[in-house]
């Protein structure tokens, strides 16, 4: 039956989530340099759009429609036929809702990958990279984790807010998409982000967007909701002062960019964790999403020397896998139902680890695919000049600020 | 007549613009500009990498003289921006050959003022 | 009674709602000269306070006090007296809410006109007219349409979220204010938007806020709410998608400008139908949004040469009749509690029509009439010197941004 | 017993006054010079998170904990031992609710005086004197005025959200820092804002999230909350509108800078009465902010010549005694259950009157000491040479904005 | 040769570039500067107080011209400026020893064009 | 002495800088400038109505130097900047008079460097 008392939470979280992606926008094209700021922009706006009306004519029916042996859902809800405003049995608000909340997931997630191919994508290529990719690989991933039915979530694996689903396999889709489209040209000059402020305002905006993307989570007014509230908050925080002190530490400096990467990290981290561990443990997996995030931003990819341009695969793909992990060995009974490797249940970080592998595995594989045939179809690189012109010219003839007006 | 252009901090823009004014002299053209010198700036990091491109914010004034003014723009801008460290600054003077004003039409030395 | 649950969500969406006046300011600040960023700014700021008191005062009596021959409210609830915790009849909010809800939408009316004089209006002639605007076209045009006793909602039209009343009244204003004023002086220069990065911000928090106007307006938690909510966002992301095809094919590029120019096209259309009309109605609604929209904008602007500074009327005016007649074609009695055309009922086309030709009427008559009033009193437009140096400096003495500091 | 519309609300407004800090940088952001503009952002990020953790293992039970004689909390609440999803006695939402509520309040106090010091704090000096002053100076207060048996709460102080304990402990130490740490040496160049559009996004936010820091205070829905919001827009209001015609008549012009500032000192004054008096009173106190922030902003700072960059104390101290004050001029019985000195009750004047000195002297005195203390042992100023090159800079190694990429 | 600068008011950007077409001069520099000069501003106020800073937005035209374009330059650039308002700018002519195309490496008077 | 005013293309400004201090050239000051030449531009688009004042964003360097310095100045700056497209920019070489280094007040060949 309808609780309308989580019925209106839930509204609104679901709107919480949605200005997620515009201000991911902001965190994103504050970093890339003035003449590529529109694309970022452009590019999330898009999403936006697209998601929303594959989710309404397909996507929510892949994902969430009558299961078919675990690996897939049925086509009955396309077009959102059947779906209404009756709860979905063991839910208390309405269907329609649901699917909005799980829509606004099913838009951030490719959002995320952008910032690994920033500054040299064509458009056209990514929009149909975008397409596939959600009715490919994110929709699948949401049925096998999510979905009743769905063979992941058959094992038990935990997954509260989208480690698994959304943060690893963005940041693995993100990692193949750099390697594959190569190198920017202009490895000579500098990264300076071009408006850091709004970089700034973008994470401060994710962080509060981020309280109804895991509190809501929940699905309702309940406790888990009340501790991925503070799960979110303490991880976050724990993480933006852990990548201070390593940047103080390793790089001399404490800086702006290293204290929203990390809060970003701590995020990313709790997000699987959120509804399963207690306050304390959010302490340290926000603080160990940022160890190795950092690790990888600073050292590994100067090592390997792949060109993610904002850093999706170290900032998600790693804190997600260590939130993954995180909730296997910290889950604790009392909150979640569910105990993890430290409350005496090490089976559950094996389920953990396994999922993490499948997402690794979907993700990677899923997005080369993806890559090949969409390079063939359109091309997914703009030439030299255009990239060297900056994209917002290039490629929507338009420029984020005027010099002179 | 000469033209002036001197590359100073731009947190003695306005002592600059104080002892110019002091000495009469009252019209110019200011802008913002990057400098590279001897001066060691602070390197920028971007998440733990050094970026090459260091270049400092500096203000550039460029001011046409007549030639009785040079000195006296020269050394007030001295006294304005130096602060005897690494980075005060350059002055560059060159001929200026013809000056108009838009508003009246008004050519050479009478234009400038 | 009260229902809490009613009532905590609409304090939310009243929020919501408020936050998109200061957001506008962001949507329309980006595409003037950075010489006029802040006079945008200014007036929506000054618009969202004056209101504010001027509804205490009278003007939330005006538009819903006791209903006097259809026409108007009396002063009954002057200084909100009498308007107190308890709910009004047939309602579960407390009165004291509902009041503050229809309040923000007062004050968003008249912020969306601005963007049609932009750069060359005077502040003091804006202050006045704002403050007659209010009085003598939207409080009336309010009472006609959604208080008790009022002549258009005694004839049955359908406005659920402000279609006519809010979309309909600016937009027409809008171009009658922009007819009136002339033209700026500056044709020659181009027009590109200064910092077009806040204005992408501006859009993405519209639609945010739009979730509180739309949902909102259902009063409560029920069925229109959750369909008023997934409308909106499906007709958003209609429009954008169908904007950004129309600029790739008819001007060879889809740009950033389009997206959000369609996406706010696609709210104004579904705001009317939101708790009326299916989520796939609302793909078409918004999608036709976009495409008048689009015909307005590019070529019937140009044919006519009025310089609609920011396309007030292009957008809000000529989407805001799309939905409204898109309600009378596309409601559905099974979602809202009555038909449309296309299920049978072509009579609520033609109320429609009607309480657009009103809304058309009274909007261009009084905005005609305050504009002459006013522009004897102060005047209303800058003389050349000052729209040459920009409202920033000539009406506020201050720029919006330092070149040198 | 936990009441889930209650929760439903206070879980969203806790995330509305988490987002006023990072909005709070903004404002405040946009008003230095360009090359300061991180270190604003930073200082409040490192709040956001330090306070986040600070509160989490011992803040929250010093200021909340159980009573020891009146004076401070007992740590039985460290690390949030004991505090779960119950609610506490005579409340309705769980206890780690209130507590995470509680937490954004302790968070965005500090994150208020930072204004004053803008522009040449040295950042490690900074991290020190926030974390004691939060432990000394807040946590005290907030225990006195706010939790169960706290002193200046037994005498029957009024604060409905934090007039004393926030604007006016903030006010008066910003005021202490801006004397002790001396002006800035750039007393020739101009402040102009280098930013001002962002300062308008900054304070159209503050304006947004001020409804779930006074609403919130009711700690759910009832009369109070819904005073708390029409309260809140009016005072915003009724200030803005009140500095804009102080502005006009005595500076010969309206400013952005003027409304904005305005509208904080609005949101302020009647921050301490917000549930307790009437919409027409809230005019009066909100106008009465603008009237003393105004003298104090514009006269008497002039007249002493102390450097509060941002003018913290003259709004914030200044409009919070105004309000702590007001509410004990103002409070009507027939809304929060007190009278104040018009309803015949001067008794709650002067225990206003007390509480203002008390929060006068413990944030005066308790600055004093941290600053002399954080002074020997880290420093608190820059040197000339990093004030001149910036903080941005020389604190952080980074600029806000590349002039060329 | 000749290297050509002229101070002009923004909103006159696009008449000046338009009356230089007329003359066959396509080839320009142009940038924002700051002015100051005999035109009064306005004073920016900041909280009640006034700003000392009080320079005025212009943009810089840059054009190096042969000698027999440099009159119709001058010609062209006043028509478009020109509003018989103090400050509607100044031009300024200095001397111009070289000039490099840097794509062929042409030059003198052939690089110019 | 001479005052070499350098525009180039944006994203050759690191290429340009690591070739001139291989020629020992440290000092330059750098701005940002907008430029119109023979280059087609993209056309930006306002609501599908193209803009008139289409300028490309480049790069303006300006290099005090010793006659000795200057061919190699100019070629490092050739080899840096040049890819051989329509755009790729134009050094200007004025006659410098004379030069003041504001810290020490040093005039001439010794305060340039
Ligand atoms: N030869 C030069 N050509 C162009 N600009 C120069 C030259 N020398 C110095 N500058 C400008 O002057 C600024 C200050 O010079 P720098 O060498 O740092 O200090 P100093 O003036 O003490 O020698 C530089 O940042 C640069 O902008
Ligand atoms: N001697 C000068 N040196 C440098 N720039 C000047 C000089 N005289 C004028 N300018 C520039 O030209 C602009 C216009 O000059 P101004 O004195 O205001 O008007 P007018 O051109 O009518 O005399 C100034 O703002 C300044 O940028
Ligand atoms: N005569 C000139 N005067 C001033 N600036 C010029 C001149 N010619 C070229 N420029 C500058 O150099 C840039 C490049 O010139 P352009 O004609 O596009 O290419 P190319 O250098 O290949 O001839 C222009 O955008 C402009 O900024």
């Amino acid at each position: 039956m309808i609780d309308k008392s989580d019925t209106a939470f839930m509204i609104i979280a679901t709107a919480l989530v949605m200005i997620m992606t515009p201000t991911l926008a902001f965190f994103y094209g504050g970093l890339v340099k003035k003449k590529n700021v529109l694309s970022i922009l452009m590019q999330t706006m898009v999403i936006l759009s697209v998601i929303s009306i594959q989710w309404v004519l397909f996507g929510y029916s892949l994902a969430f429609g009558p299961d078919i042996k675990g690996i897939i859902g049925a086509l009955n809800f396309a077009g959102l036929r059947g779906v209404e405003t009756q709860p979905l049995p063991g839910q208390t608000i309405p269907h329609m809702l649901f699917m909005s909340f799980q829509m606004m997931f099913a838009i951030i997630t490719p959002a995320l990958i952008i910032g690994s191919f920033a500054e040299r994508i064509k458009f056209s290529g990514f929009l149909i990279f975008i397409l596939l990719w959600s009715t490919l690989v994110y929709d699948p991933m949401a049925h096998w984790v999510w979905a009743k039915g769905g063979w992941l979530a058959g094992l038990g694996a935990l997954d509260f807010a989208g480690g698994t689903v959304i943060h690893i396999t963005a940041g693995i889709s993100a990692l193949v998409m750099a390697l594959m489209l190569g190198k920017r040209c202009s490895m000579h000059e500098g990264h300076s982000p071009h408006n850091l402020p709004i970089s700034v305002l973008g994470a401060g905006f994710l962080w509060f967007g981020w309280f109804g993307f895991n509190s809501g989570s929940a699905l309702g007014i309940n406790d888990q909701a009340m501790y991925a509230f503070i799960n979110t908050n303490t991880a976050a925080a724990a993480a933006a002062i852990m990548w201070m002190v390593l940047d103080w530490k390793l790089n001399k400096i404490p800086t702006v960019l290293g204290i929203i990467t990390g809060l970003v990290a701590g995020l990313v981290a709790i997000t699987p964790a959120a509804g399963f561990v207690s306050p304390l443990s959010s302490i340290a997996i926000g603080a160990m999403g940022s160890v190795f995030g950092f690790i990888f931003v600073t050292y590994v990819k100067k090592k390997f020397g792949y060109d993610d341009s904002l850093d999706v695969f170290g900032v998600h793909g790693i804190a997600g896998i260590v939130g993954a992990l995180g909730t296997g060995i910290f889950a604790d009974a009392s909150i979640g139902g569910t105990d993890g490797l430290i409350y005496g249940n090490p089976r559950q970080l094996l389920i953990q680890m396994l999922s993490v592998l499948v997402a690794i595995g979907i993700s990677a594989i899923g997005t080369y695919v993806i890559f090949k045939l969409v390079d063939l179809l359109t091309g997914l690189r703009v030439d030299k000049r255009e990239e060297a012109l900056g994209l917002d010219l290039s490629q929507h003839h338009e420029a984020g600020y005027t010099l002179i007006d | 007549m000469k033209y002036v252009i001197a590359i100073i901090n731009p947190h003695r823009l306005d002592e600059v613009k104080i002892e110019l004014e002091k000495e009469e002299v009252h019209l110019m053209t200011v802008s913002e500009v990057l400098g590279c010198g001897r001066q060691k700036g602070v390197t920028e990091v971007y998440r733990g990498v050094k970026e090459v491109g260091n270049l400092l914010h500096k203000v550039k004034l460029e001011i046409a003289v007549n030639d009785e003014f040079l000195q006296r723009t020269i050394d007030a801008i001295i006294k304005g921006a130096r602060e005897e460290k690494i980075g005060d600054g350059k002055i560059f003077i060159l001929d200026l050959k013809d000056c108009v004003r838009i508003r009246t039409g008004e050519r050479g030395t009478e234009a400038i003022g």
